[in-house]
């Protein structure tokens, strides 16, 4: 058996990766990458949590999560592309007209 | 024998996961980003959620990096540019936080978690727990389940109206990005 | 030495190796003459013999071809990303011989790989990867016509990967288990023809509303595999030859390979899940005849004969039905198939449920 | 037992106008007609069909209770959506919808060639559902549903012209009049429901006795509350000017609501609230005297005026004082009979005008008319018999109603309350024979160009003239006098009348007695025509040198005693002057002052704010991944 420690470690590297990546990164799909990985440690930690109290809710929350994620790609992918068809980019540091 | 299966798929989960932040090339990340999503279904699979491992590359490597993998050769990026102070400061910024934020994860992991099993069994830990999720899904999660179906629905619509622009059909308003995107690897 | 061997763990571990290595190297060779059968069929097809001139009938021809494509040279196109170039072909075998690992070729123990309760799902996961080899191929190979294929390939798979996967759910309905041993075993013995005195096999088949099912996973078969009428991707017409237009020796030998790999893979599941797997029609065994199977080796046999059916029946299409236009082909996916296959489910939901079942 | 569908004669209308707005114009005129009046008519099958299954009932059980929904439930307070079914509200239902249907037909052809047609039957088709529901409502609240709907459309058809200035301002007035009353029937309604936790009729007066004291102060407030809700309604002093200028809307409008049916609403509640009004003799007293007050000053006035439909008004108003007058001497059956008799003889004399208006092309004032009792054969010959009736002369409707009122006022022992009755029967009698005369008798006074298209009004004018004219003739000898155990009418009227505790004792008049009252009354009646008739129609010279000798009262009564400039004086001027205040000091300087200060305030804030939107998804990104690492540290605390 895992310990339950050791997953909840995994996963919150890999959400620090997440972020680091969101934080670093000027491409808006390597963004977008990274924020799945996100996702996915958060649903590691469900199922780390859901097989150490044996209940399957927690994998029922993993399920619920990726069809947001797939929804959510989908969308966010659509206006990328679109971003890129009016501005000619994916950097999302040139892409600031939204200042007050 | 679960020990050294898990050190092995949790290093390479790592070890992927970093390499998505770090490559400069979109179309690596994204293969990077579906190693790591296999090893994380295996991971799945070590803790008995074989249904998730599954769903896990289904949903994510066989179709949402698909779809990334499209839109990368769509627009045909090449490796992006990152120099510069701009970026070196970010790039700082970003790490430090990343330590930050890890060091509040130890933080978190110190204090141990107050949760006992809420059964004394797995449910459907024999033959495998596809029946048993689906139990669970259609009877206490069955609204949270449709609401998903209509969120799904929703992002359809919502896909195909930004698709295809404010005017009408979609290869009226194809700019020159799309035209190279469309030439593929011309360039 | 003999205490690590006494180790259950390492047992399994080890025969699991046999089985693989066995299964692996038996598909090597099954694909080697799988070419040869196609070139012969397509000879007889097109009226004329086939290859005839290595070794008698030709039967050696596999080997020269094999032997030539390794001593081909290895050309690699200006400024294609290398590494990719390189991963490419091997992503296209890997998710067929993964699949294979969970297919009973015949009765369990001996004949069983292994045995995991979510087969079908990691069948339809490995093959949801398989989009994988041939987009990134022709992106790699840097080529207009090869970028083209590809986009096309992972188009046209990603469409009809939806109406395969719906089209196994009544099995499953039927079933009640995703291990394919379990949906094998479920399909034994013999249902009796109600009103008549005849009996047919309890094969999926034979159950009406698993007709339409496997019509459509037929035909996403053949879009899956890229195979005639459906291999727009390699359309020698209009894309001189598709993602692998670059590849050469052999890494085009392992996409070929890979092709030939998800056929078997592909047929062995129809064979699964419709045909009753490695249960015979079981009449000439035994004495009181009808529902004994005779020894765990015919059970290879029959898996063998129906695969072999079916492998015939593939290069037999490919062979005689033209090409379909892409708009054809997506309409047609997300049109015809999907809806049907949808239907299907709820039809085959409704009938079971009324029967009784699950 | 069959149901008595009492929920389908409200709905009728209530459909009809449905259908109105749903299908427009595409309608046209005959349809538009069509379907007014026939629902109406159906109405009126339904409410008949009803009438005649609680007829068959025994006395004890003529109490059908036809619950739709509950509409709100509110602790323990509940409010149903419920219809009540007896004897009380079997004569109004019966007479809105007898009368109703009447008046629309004459209203096809009064309006005929008025542009907005359909809005008219719109509005008029609402009404009836309104005044429906408000007869048939088994508690407080769906009466008062009822009661704003009516005055609600009683504003629109008197402003139904309202690109004339007066029709609007008559409008506004009568509206905001019966605001006031409605004020204070919410007030009593409010305290019945703090008294007894309930707004249905049963449940009230079952709990009355109990939680009121028998002439306590509370019930009489309550009392005194619902019946200023009925002098707004009823067109009682204080609150009796809006009626008048209600003239400003078309006639059949002023038949139907301002005579007939709206304005008696505050009778019918008051009759149907007996119960309460019976628990407090002072209340009882106030109704009295203001029904007579109010009988008399109307009447007064009424001998003054010159337009046709002002005098008709007026004269609504004094006779809607003997209803109360009869309600204050605890005859709520007198009142309720002299509420059918009058729908009649009143709806028939207001159509009568409108079919004489629409004879001399909408002129209204008497004193450019005379002479045109040939002309108009039909008009004239019902309008004859509205006007005896009306004045009491015996053997009409009028006559028994009115003689019952007095009757019971003189047996109750009001005998002054009696006098003024008399005096004003005798004042009915003479302002309507002048009416008469003025309009009728005499030498033509027409204008030039409405004699030039005199023409008498079309049949489907006439013929609810005649059925009217009937009903007013006959309409009375359901209450024949001189009966064992009273007359047929209040037969019927027992089982609610008597319902409750306290029961004022009816007094029995020896048979003696009432031929005396009969014959003073008769008396009185003949004088006050032969009066009228000397004066106007043998020496007209009477009228004009009696106009000279008493010129101040005169020009008094021509102004309604100036009632209108007083409430304008002491109420209206205040009111404005306050509201301007308000609105030039308070709303503009303090209230806006505040609401900019505070957009002042946040817009120079987030002038300030709007510096931390760079604009830079990673900005944002930096803030919320410092601020989850501010969270966790501040729980892990």
């Amino acid at each position: 058996m895992i310990p339950l420690s050791w997953l909840i470690g995994l996963s919150a590297i890999v959400f620090t990766i997440g972020v680091v990546g969101v934080l670093v990164r000027r491409n808006a799909l390597v963004i977008f990458m990274s924020i799945e990985l996100m996702l996915n440690a958060a649903n590691l930690a469900f199922v780390a949590f859901a097989s150490e109290m044996k209940s399957l809710d927690g994998q029922v929350f993993v399920f619920f999560v990726m069809t947001v994620a797939a929804a959510e790609v989908a969308i966010g992918l659509a206006i990328i592309v679109h971003l890129f068809r009016l501005r000619e980019t994916v950097f999302v540091d040139e892409i600031h007209l939204l200042k007050g | 024998m679960l020990p050294v299966l898990f050190v092995a798929f949790a290093a390479l989960l790592v070890v992927t996961s970093l390499m998505v932040v770090l490559h400069k090339n979109p179309v690596t990340s994204a293969l990077f980003l579906v190693l790591a999503f296999c090893s994380l279904a295996g991971i799945y699979l070590l803790l008995r959620a074989e249904f998730l491992g599954m769903v896990q590359i289904v949903v994510y490597a066989g179709a949402i990096m698909v779809l990334f993998l499209f839109v990368i050769m769509y627009l045909n990026l090449q490796h992006d540019v990152e120099t510069g102070l701009q970026i070196a400061v970010r790039r700082g910024i970003g790490w430090f936080v990343g330590a930050l934020m890890l060091l509040t994860g130890a933080a978190l992991l110190k204090r141990g978690w107050a949760l006992g099993p809420a059964n004394e069994v797995m449910p459907g830990a024999e033959q495998g727990n596809v029946a048993a999720i689906g139990r669970v899904l259609y009877s206490r999660y069955l609204f949270p389940f449709e609401i998903t179906s209509i969120l799904l629905l929703v992002a359809m619509v919502g896909v195909i109206m930004i698709a295809r622009g404010r005017t009408g059909h979609p290869s009226v308003r194809m700019g020159p990005a799309a035209e190279r995107g469309a030439a593929g690897g011309s360039a | 030495m003999a205490a690590l061997m006494s180790n259950p763990a390492v047992q399994v571990a080890f025969w699991a190796f046999v089985k693989v290595m066995i299964i692996l190297n038996g598909m090597l060779g099954v694909v080697s003459y799988l070419i040869y059968a196609e070139r012969k069929i397509c000879g007889h097809i097109q009226a004329r013999t086939g290859p005839n001139r290595v070794g008698p009938f030709g039967l050696l021809q596999p080997i020269a071809d094999v032997l030539k494509l390794l001593f081909k040279e290895e050309f690699i196109p200006a400024n294609a990303n290398k590494v990719i170039f390189h991963i490419a072909p091997i992503l296209a075998v890997f998710p067929a011989v993964v699949t294979f690992s969970v297919i009973p070729l015949g009765p369990p123990p001996m004949f069983v790989a292994t045995d995991i309760n979510v087969g079908l799902l990691l069948f339809l996961a490995m093959s949801s990867l398989g989009v994988y080899a041939i987009t990134l191929g022709g992106w790699a190979s840097n080529n207009k016509y090869a970028l083209l294929g590809g986009l096309r390939s992972s188009a046209q798979m990603i469409s009809y990967e939806l109406a395969m996967g719906l089209s196994t759910i009544p099995v499953l309905l039927r079933s009640g288990t995703l291990s394919l041993v379990g949906i094998v075993e479920n399909q034994a013995g013999w249902y009796a023809i109600p009103g008549t005195p005849l009996a047919l096999p309890n094969w999926g088949i034979f159950h009406w509303y698993l007709v339409v099912p496997f019509v459509i996973f037929l035909i996403t078969a053949f879009a899956e595999t890229n195979r005639a009428p459906f291999d727009l991707p390699e359309a020698e017409g209009e894309l001189v030859a598709g993602f692998h237009t670059e590849y050469s020796s052999m890494k085009w030998a392992l996409f070929f390979l890979g092709e030939y790999m998800n056929m078997i893979v592909i047929s062995s599941i129809a064979v699964t899940l419709f045909f009753g797997g490695w249960h015979g029609p079981g009449l000439m065994f035994g004495t009181n005849g009808w529902l004994s199977e005779g020894p765990p080796w015919m059970g290879l046999v029959w898996y063998l004969v129906k695969l072999s059916a079916l492998m015939f029946f593939f290069i037999w299409v490919r062979w005689t039905f033209p090409r379909l236009r892409y708009d054809q082909l997506m309409g047609f996916g997300w049109k015809v198939l999907l809806p049907a296959a949808i239907m299907n489910v709820l039809i085959a939901a409704l009938w079971i449920f009324a029967r009784g079942g699950m | 037992m069959r149901l008595p569908l009492l929920w389908i004669i409200p709905a009728l209308p209530l459909a009809a106008v449905l259908l109105n707005l749903l299908l427009g114009d595409r309608l046209g005129k005959r349809g538009t007609a069509l379907l007014a009046c026939g629902s109406v008519i159906a109405a009126f099958g339904f409410a008949l069909r009803a009438v005649l299954h609680l007829a068959g009932l025994p006395e004890a059980e003529r109490h059908l209770i036809e619950f739709a929904w509950t509409w709100m439930r509110v602790g323990d307070f509940s409010a149903d959506v419920s219809f009540l079914l007896d004897p009380l509200s079997a004569v109004m239902v019966l007479v809105v919808t007898g009368v109703g249907s009447l008046i629309h037909v004459y209203a096809t052809g009064y309006m005929s060639h008025d542009p907005s047609f359909r809005r008219f039957f719109l509005y008029l088709n609402l009404f009836m559902f309104a005044m429906l529901t408000l007869v048939l409502a088994d508690n407080y609240l769906l009466l008062f549903v009822g009661w704003e709907g009516v005055g609600l459309c009683s504003y629109l058809l008197i402003g139904f012209w309202y690109e004339r200035p007066s029709a609007a301002e008559a409008g506004k007035k009568a509206f905001i009049v019966n605001r006031i009353g409605d004020f204070g029937f919410m007030l009593g309604a409010f305290m019945l429901v703090a008294a007894t936790g309930s707004l249905n009729f049963d449940r009230v007066f079952a709990a009355a006795p109990h939680v009121f004291a028998t002439g306590g102060a509370a019930i009489t407030l309550t009392a005194l509350l619902m019946f200023l809700g009925a002098t707004g309604k009823s067109a009682q002093i204080p609150l009796f000017t809006w009626l008048p200028d209600a003239m400003e809307g078309p006639t059949p409008v002023s038949a139907l609501i301002h005579a007939a049916t709206m304005v008696t609403a505050g009778v019918y509640m008051l009759a149907r609230s007996h119960v309460l009004f019976e628990m407090s003799p002072a209340a009882m007293e106030v109704v009295a005297v203001i029904g007579a007050a109010t009988a008399l000053m109307a009447a007064t006035i009424g001998l003054a005026q010159n337009d046709i439909k002002r005098v008709l008004a007026y004269s609504t108003v004094s006779q809607l004082g003997y209803m109360f007058m009869a309600c204050g001497v605890g005859a709520f059956g007198a009142g309720i009979f002299h509420v059918m008799t009058h729908a009649f003889f009143k709806a028939l004399l207001f159509l009568g005008a409108g079919s004489v208006i629409h004879a001399l092309s909408d002129e209204q004032d008497m004193r450019r008319m005379g002479g045109l009792a040939p002309k108009l054969p039909w008009t004239h010959a019902t309008m004859l018999v509205a006007t005896l009736a009306i004045a009491g002369v015996p053997l009409f409707s009028g006559f028994f109603s009115k003689d019952e009122i007095l009757a019971d006022a003189f047996a109750s022992g009001h005998y002054g309350i009696w006098a003024v009755g008399i005096v004003g029967a005798a004042l009915t009698a003479f302002y309507m024979t002048r009416l008469y005369v003025l309009t009728f008798c005499g030498a033509p006074r027409l204008t030039h160009e409405a004699e030039h298209h005199l023409h008498e009004s079309p049949p489907s004018m006439i013929a609810p003239l005649v059925v009217l004219a009937v009903l007013s003739f006959i309409g009375g000898y359901v209450g024949m006098p001189f009966q064992e155990g009273g007359h047929a009418f209040a037969r019927w009227l027992r089982p609610v009348m008597e319902a409750g505790e306290v029961v004022v004792p009816h007094h029995e008049l020896s048979h003696g007695a009432e031929w005396a009252l009969l014959a003073v009354s008769v008396v009185v009646a003949l004088i006050g025509i032969g009066g009228a008739l000397q004066a106007y129609l043998v020496v007209p010279g009477i009228a004009t040198s009696l106009r000279e000798r008493f010129g101040g009262l005169h020009r008094l009564l021509e102004h309604k005693y100036w009632v209108d400039e007083v409430y304008d004086a002491f109420v209206v001027r205040p009111f404005m002057a306050a509201s301007q205040w308000l609105w030039r000091v308070w709303d503009s300087l303090v209230v806006d002052g505040l609401v900019n200060g505070v957009g002042y305030t946040l817009e120079l804030g987030s002038g300030m704010l709007k510096l931390v939107q760079t604009g830079f998804v990673g900005t944002y990104a930096l803030w919320i991944a410092l601020g989850v690492i501010a969270l966790v540290l501040h729980f892990t605390r």
